[in-house]
């Protein structure tokens, strides 16, 4: 393969296809070293003769990668209702912001007092989430939705330890994501899983069944990855905690609720949340996100360290003297230029803005349901949040090819089962989820709407081709089991009385 | 209703005609199916929205704040170091396509993405020399965690042999990951002279059976581990090596896979991800193929489309937790595909002379300076170990003193260990990378000097 | 046209197709002023109702711009062997150093000594230019290479004035570049042409004709837009000079030059600088580029105001009181980013460094030239400087639509005549100039030689296809003139001997 | 050979094998044809070449010693304003297809381009209520310059009537233009009270044929002109009217086309440009459809390719130089497309409610400004006709001195037109724009009267 020509083939050519040996590395001097010889010391262990990486110049390197990106689908090009993936708009000023100077280049290792202003942007940050979700206290630290699932567990191991009790499971309803039970796995439960309802909500019934002294905790997302909010939260938080047990939230549906309701008023006592679903940082194509943790303040003692707390005297620092401590969950301070894109946001939109954006993005899936409802309808009767889990099973095609004729129109297929990140039960194999968001305009909406309708049309006339064939004959198609018309005896009349 | 900040394109009459198709009057209807009682009464109490321009405003106060390697010569290191990033990674990554697209799940319109991703493995599995590579882990000490939890999984063996030079915090991690899944982690010394693992104590522990015995090179004392001999001993008793290393080093140095090692993982930050106060950076693992069941993570690889034509997709995803929930290898979903991106932009400018020129440059200047602070009257080497670009000095001053009296001098000039170090009371670990200057260098060792001077 | 969906239409699209009324405009607030009402003294003469403006949302606007950027070709895309416009690699750090706050939010109007590391960069890139090209003085000011020649020529015209010449004429070869024309007539000058000789070079004994008291001075680019290094430029400066004239260097070719001859020792008097092309500018699509002017000492009292000059006590300055100056070429300083970019640029390469750039330009065209010569052979039957002149009178086809198939290929076309930016007289109508540039690696040049030939084999192929017709029948074409071959007369034979 | 910066590609190996095909053995041979007397003996005089960590560690020290808008806050104007560029408009005007491209010469791989120059060329035409526009010229300076011309040809009267308020750089670059074709120019005076053009001066200039009359509104007191009756009066006596304007004003202000003028010119900086201390911005020009024969620089229009459908392509190439050469209407070539994209995507994202609400806090803002600065003893408003969001103030004290003195309280507070000024002796220039908060104007107005009071 040569470098720089044939626009469209980049994608079949591999970094190791471009690769001239003796190109690329350059620039890589300096006037006062030789950059080869080896300090005498290092010699003997630094025997490497080849590593065997490819060797571009510069301006191959652009090329490839630039069309690269031009080969990849993102929210920038079109919209993209990938269900419970929240794929909004992300505002491209908060990718400048996290990347000043003075945040992008501070060595986690300097001087705590060194980084005031990154300090009092995480404590800030901390409280903004803090009042947003209800809860009373965050760490940052974790570097995504599950790295958040996995340290809000082991807070409510360490709580049941602290309190010497031996609790081993974990309750997850049968509609979580995956991430849940693995996380639950990671540290150390066992998953028992909660059915359904026919109303798509938790069975609350079958819930109080399994509560027990071993239960240590539910893990639920509310809205739930059906797209529905479950009204029972209250009473099942009250079953909960009446057995000693505590609640989990899964806050990636979090996008669907602020302003509107708090997981913290609902009775959760440890959430996370999903930055790069609700607070619009990009998804970098699989990452990286963050998941910063919330708990009510009796959890407060078991945050990793280092917590970031502010003084009496109102200096703010990371602590990390915590002998309760989960410990840490990974270096550092979490994933930095990713909350402070979500800072931006919050800041952006002020409160009125993010109950906005939570009633659009309801007011906005509930849209497509009710505009979908004859072609697709939804699977459980109610009225959605801020996705819709839409039936195919009318379909006269396998969902999986209807919506990849969506690609075809420039819109992103919704999730579907086992083609995405979502989770269904078999009950629902027919079924996608469509999570439009609140940054698509009705004229959008409108657009999506008539895509999906224009391939369900595609399958209706291929079927009329064929129910109405043959269609090259000069009579049609006859029917001869069927009923005589009088059109037809009549017809019949002036023929035979030519013949007669 | 006030203007909204940009991303909020409903607009009233927008609004009004979406409740009327949805069949109710109000947002507040809609939202009937919410108990009242749980619904929140009052605003969110979070500041007034900011316009771009006070954001922006409000920010760069923020970051002026901090110092930085713009303000501060940085000698810090520890696993995130002051690499050059060339500004083509940075241009790359900020491509819209690639910063707003999600994982590849729909493959025929993210080709582009899954090629990142494929060489992005390929390229590692060079610099790693070990076949398989995923697509990244959160970063280098979840990824410890997570090769080390591919080995209990293979071997069924519930013992760790853990090296006591590895990162500390990656020690704190991996110790986090472990306690609730009821593994043991024995931890095994290293020699005082050499700073390298000590073989008798891992001889020792490796009479025990192990699910693998973990070592890092350079080690936590910037100290070229004797990779082999280690992987050898694991071997002999049956236990899988699993060895973290500094990816830059891999330029001059080794690659742990070319000694046998089963399980690579790293820290990839120094394969231009910028320093971003220790975040995002990335983790990378490495493995045999025989251990690719265990993996956690993405794993792409190239199938065919429904005409015959070669395309890539994710692959081997019944090991994931979308798949086999609580049976995964692992619970990673979101990961760190920007910086794999990142990593590979990096690595193909580089390429094989420009690695080895970092690496060696970054070597010649920590060497350089190292025999600079050597020659100050007591200050010694803590190890005798060859060392890459990062090593540790025993000093007769007070550390916090000296480092704060360099700073003021507009140094960042170590990582303070004295506190968690049993080998001496005042120590500090100094890291060198290509891009300081040898006057820079010269004018760090002589204000070093004169501090010292000025505090004993 | 709605917004968002259906990827490939960009293009046809226009802003205001996207327009929907009271969308945009958002985040445009501030908590203490209201943002509409009008103050009182300004309300009666602020009456405008209604702009017009299109209505996008910020997502459409990202998606917009983001596909039509998709459907431009750029040198990030591809080889891009456009003659005379040294379309080259421009390296991406430039840009980003460019913008740093430090440059970019610096007002033109503060204090002058609020910004010495501006006028440090300035002052150093004038020192560099005038040791690169031999030149002893620099403006930085004109915006592109026409504002430096109209620069240059006022410059000119100045000289002349102050010595009371009264001189009218200015001397163009046919070959020269359109702005050259047309800069001197701006500049009040009457433009007369010297023919190219059949060698390509300035027809010196014709241009000795011309010279009279009214010649003002020549305008010439050596290389010239033909590709070629004038031989004679001693002799015609020597014939200039005695005459009293001046000789213009535009420097758009310089990129054939650098380290290896200066026009300051060619004998040139005012030159000019295409930051955009020999400085790696990148173009922009059209621009802004950046025209540097540089003279010989005698005419440095001419330069435009402000002239950034060094005091004695070492200080950089900006002078406004130059009595002799031609006056202000354009606002304030002249492109700034666009100088920062090519300062970068000759420091990252050096003087080494920038030798090569201009040597493995010349080389590259001569490559090209020499691989492509049976097919295309050079107009002028010499060796070329940094672009290849070659004929397209061989083809079958017309040039036009021989290099628009190129663009199949992933090759931008060269220049032709009446297609870019370039002027040739009617002899070379069927040339194409073709400028590879240095930044193409061996690889890139081969696969462009091999595109131009697959388009010629198309052409071949087709002849062949036409020439060798029929080809459905079961014997092939017969051509009945044709001489009998000897096994046609034995083939008879059999089949006679059958029928006998 | 030294290691390259990164952008020579050709290897040593590379070199040997294109010079065999050439058939020369050196590179030194194959430049034969040029006399050995005019061949550069030694190398250049430049630098020793810099990695791209010493180049950017260089470039910020440059860039540091820079006072900017981060570090003072900024009233000056002038005709280039510290507006806010939304991200947006860095974001898009960053994407290499744009950035690296030449003038749309080939429409088929330049449809992006050519729609965006078209575009742009229509929505500044609803900006400027003025039919055809052209892909804009370097600066609002020879944005006149070229209008003025224009104006000449059409006309063939080398005569100009010109206030003398517009922008003095511009009217300086006017001069240059127009001395050497022989045009004369007549400036015509302002009124000493309101600021505007002296009507009774523009009637007698009128007297004589002229070519155009000149305006520009606001003029360079920040004053807004009254423009239909310049217009009106201009075309009684056949001149045309040649109108400058300051687009961001236009959210609000009268378009100059609705009044009637036939050449409408600007310096487009404030629309999406940074201020980059001047340059580049962008001139903008448009006309009636009469004169688009006149008009300088590219055009872009809809045409049809050879299958039927609509292209857009470059258009009316035969006013241009490199058809007409030295009859053409102007010797433009390289412009200020990369400036025009930008100031379409900042149009785009304001729209019609965003300029409105950006010209409105400006405006507010300066006029807040202006009362509170007037209160102050010995400070007066030099010229009552009603402003935008510039304004002069007539002071009692040394400008210079007083500028001194707030500059080093961190405010750039204005420009000093105390010098080429007749009409007082003490006098700055200050503009505000839609950036600055109501606290910072009052704290400035607060300095600003502390200072005074010191120094007077
Ligand atoms: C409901 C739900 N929970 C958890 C996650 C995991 O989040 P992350 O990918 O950030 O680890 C996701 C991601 O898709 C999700 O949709
Ligand atoms: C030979 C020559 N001279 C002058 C110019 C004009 O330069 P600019 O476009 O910068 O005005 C060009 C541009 O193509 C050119 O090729």
């Amino acid at each position: 393969m040569t470098p720089g020509i044939t626009l469209k083939s980049a994608r079949r050519v591999s970094v190791f296809d471009l690769s001239q040996p003796g190109m690329g590395g350059s620039g890589i001097t300096d006037p006062d070293f030789d950059g080869e010889t080896l300090p005498t010391e290092l010699a003997p262990v630094a025997t490497r003769a080849k590593t065997g990486l490819p060797e571009l110049s510069e301006i191959d390197v652009v090329r490839h990668f630039t069309r690269l990106s031009q080969d990849t689908f993102g929210v920038d090009l079109g919209p993209y209702p990938l269900g419970s993936c929240t794929m909004k708009y992300n505002p491209k000023r908060n990718d400048t912001l996290a990347e000043l100077p003075g945040f992008a280049h501070v060595h986690p290792a300097q001087p705590a007092d060194s980084m005031p202003g990154l300090w009092t942007l995480f404590h800030q940050l901390q409280n903004h989430l803090a009042a947003i979700t209800g809860m009373d206290a965050f760490t940052l630290q974790p570097a995504a939705g599950a790295h958040g699932e996995l340290t809000g567990l082991l807070i409510i191991r360490r709580h049941f330890e602290s309190l010497k009790q031996n609790r081993s499971v974990i309750l997850i309803p049968d509609s979580a994501h995956g991430t849940n039970p693995a996380s639950a796995a990671m540290s150390g439960y066992i998953c028992k899983i909660i059915p359904t309802t026919t109303e798509g909500t938790l069975d609350v019934g079958a819930m109080r069944e399994m509560l027990n002294d071993d239960v240590a905790g539910l893990m639920m997302t509310n809205p739930s990855t059906l797209g529905l909010f479950d009204p029972n939260i209250a009473e099942i938080a009250a079953a909960l905690h009446e057995n000693g047990s505590l609640l989990y939230y899964d806050g990636a549906n979090l996008n669907a609720l602020m302003g509107l309701v708090r997981p913290g008023d609902m009775g959760f006592d440890v959430i996370h949340i999903n930055t790069h679903k609700t607070l619009s940082t990009p998804h970098g194509g699989g990452g990286p996100g963050a998941g910063p943790c919330g708990v009510k303040a009796f959890l407060e003692p078991y945050l990793p360290i280092p917590v970031i707390t502010q003084d009496d005297d109102g200096e703010i620092k990371a602590q990390f003297d915590r002998p309760l401590s989960v410990g840490r969950m990974k270096s550092y301070f979490g994933h930095v230029t990713i909350l402070i894109k979500a800072y931006c946001y919050i800041l952006s939109n002020g409160a009125e803005g993010l109950r906005t954006v939570s009633e659009n993005a309801v007011l906005s899936a509930n849209y497509i349901q009710s505009s979908l409802a004859d072609l697709l309808p939804p699977v459980f009767q109610q009225r959605c949040m801020h996705e819709c889990l839409l039936s195919g099973g009318d379909l006269d095609v396998d969902p999986f090819d209807f919506v990849k004729r969506l690609i075809d129109f420039g819109v992103h297929p919704p999730t579907l089962v086992g083609a995405g990140c979502v989770h269904f039960s078999d009950d629902y194999d027919a079924a996608m989820l469509i999570e439009p968001t609140e940054t698509e305009s009705l004229a959008v909406l409108d657009d999506m709407i008539a895509q999906f309708r224009k391939v369900a049309r595609e399958v209706e006339l291929a079927r009329y081709m064929i129910e109405t064939a043959p269609h090259t004959t000069d009579v049609a198609k006859i029917i001869t089991d069927e009923p005589a018309f009088l059109s037809m005896l009549e017809a019949d009349k002036p023929s035979s009385a030519k013949t007669s | 209703m006030s203007p909204l900040p940009g991303y909020n394109v409903l607009r009233e009459q927008d609004r009004s005609h979406m409740l009327d198709k949805i069949g109710v009057d109000s947002i507040d209807h809609l939202l009937d199916f919410i108990p009242t009682d749980l619904r929140l009464q009052n605003p969110l109490d979070l500041p007034d929205p900011m316009s771009e321009w006070q954001l922006t405003r409000h920010l760069k106060e923020l970051a002026a704040q901090n110092e930085n390697t713009d303000s501060h010569v940085c000698f810090l290191g520890g696993s995130v170091y002051d690499h050059h990033v060339p500004e083509v990674v940075n241009y790359i990554a900020s491509r819209g396509e690639f910063l707003t697209a999600y994982t590849p799940y729909q493959p025929e319109i993210s080709q582009g993405l899954l090629r990142v991703l494929s060489d992005f493995q390929l390229v590692v599995g060079r610099l790693f020399d070990i076949p398989v590579v995923n697509c990244s882990v959160y970063d280098g000490a979840t990824a410890l965690a997570e090769s080390a939890w591919m080995a209990i999984s293979a071997s069924s063996i519930h013992r760790l042999i853990v090296s006591d030079n590895i990162w500390p915090e990656h020690l704190a991690v991996l110790q986090v990951y472990m306690a609730n899944r009821k593994v043991e982690i024995e931890l095994i010394g290293h020699d005082a002279h050499s700073g390298k693992i000590d073989q008798a104590d891992l001889d020792i522990a490796l009479q025990q059976p192990a699910a693998a015995v973990i070592a890092q090179s350079p080690n936590c004392f910037g100290i070229v581990e004797d990779l082999k001999e280690v992987i050898h001993n694991a071997h002999q008793h049956e236990a899988l090596a699993v060895i973290g290393c500094y990816p830059t080093s891999l330029g001059i140095i080794e690659a742990p896979g070319t000694h046998g090692a089963d399980i690579v993982y790293a820290e990839g930050q120094s394969l231009g991800l910028s320093l971003a106060a220790g975040g995002p950076t990335m983790g990378m693992i490495g493995t045999r193929e025989s251990l690719t069941d265990y993996l956690p993570g993405r794993l792409v690889g190239e199938t065919k489309d429904i005409k015959g034509e070669s395309a890539l997709a994710l692959i081997k995803q019944e090991r994931e937790q979308h798949v086999r929930r609580d049976k995964a290898t692992s619970h990673i979903c979101s990961n760190q595909a920007l910086m794999a991106l990142r990593s590979l932009v990096y690595l193909s400018l580089m390429g094989e002379n420009g690695l080895r020129r970092v690496a060696t440059l970054s070597a010649q200047k920590a060497h350089h300076l190292c025999a600079e602070l050597e020659r100050i009257p007591g200050i010694s080497r803590s190890y005798q170990g060859p060392f890459f670009n990062e090593f540790c000095l025993d000093l007769t001053v007070n550390t916090a003193t000296l480092l704060d009296k360099l700073r003021q001098q507009g140094f960042h000039a170590g990582i303070n260990c004295s506190a968690n170090n049993k080998d001496a009371q005042q120590r500090i670990l100094i890291a060198v990378t290509e891009t300081q200057s040898l006057a820079t260098l010269d004018h760090f060792a002589t204000a070093f000097a004169q501090t010292i001077d000025q505090i004993s």
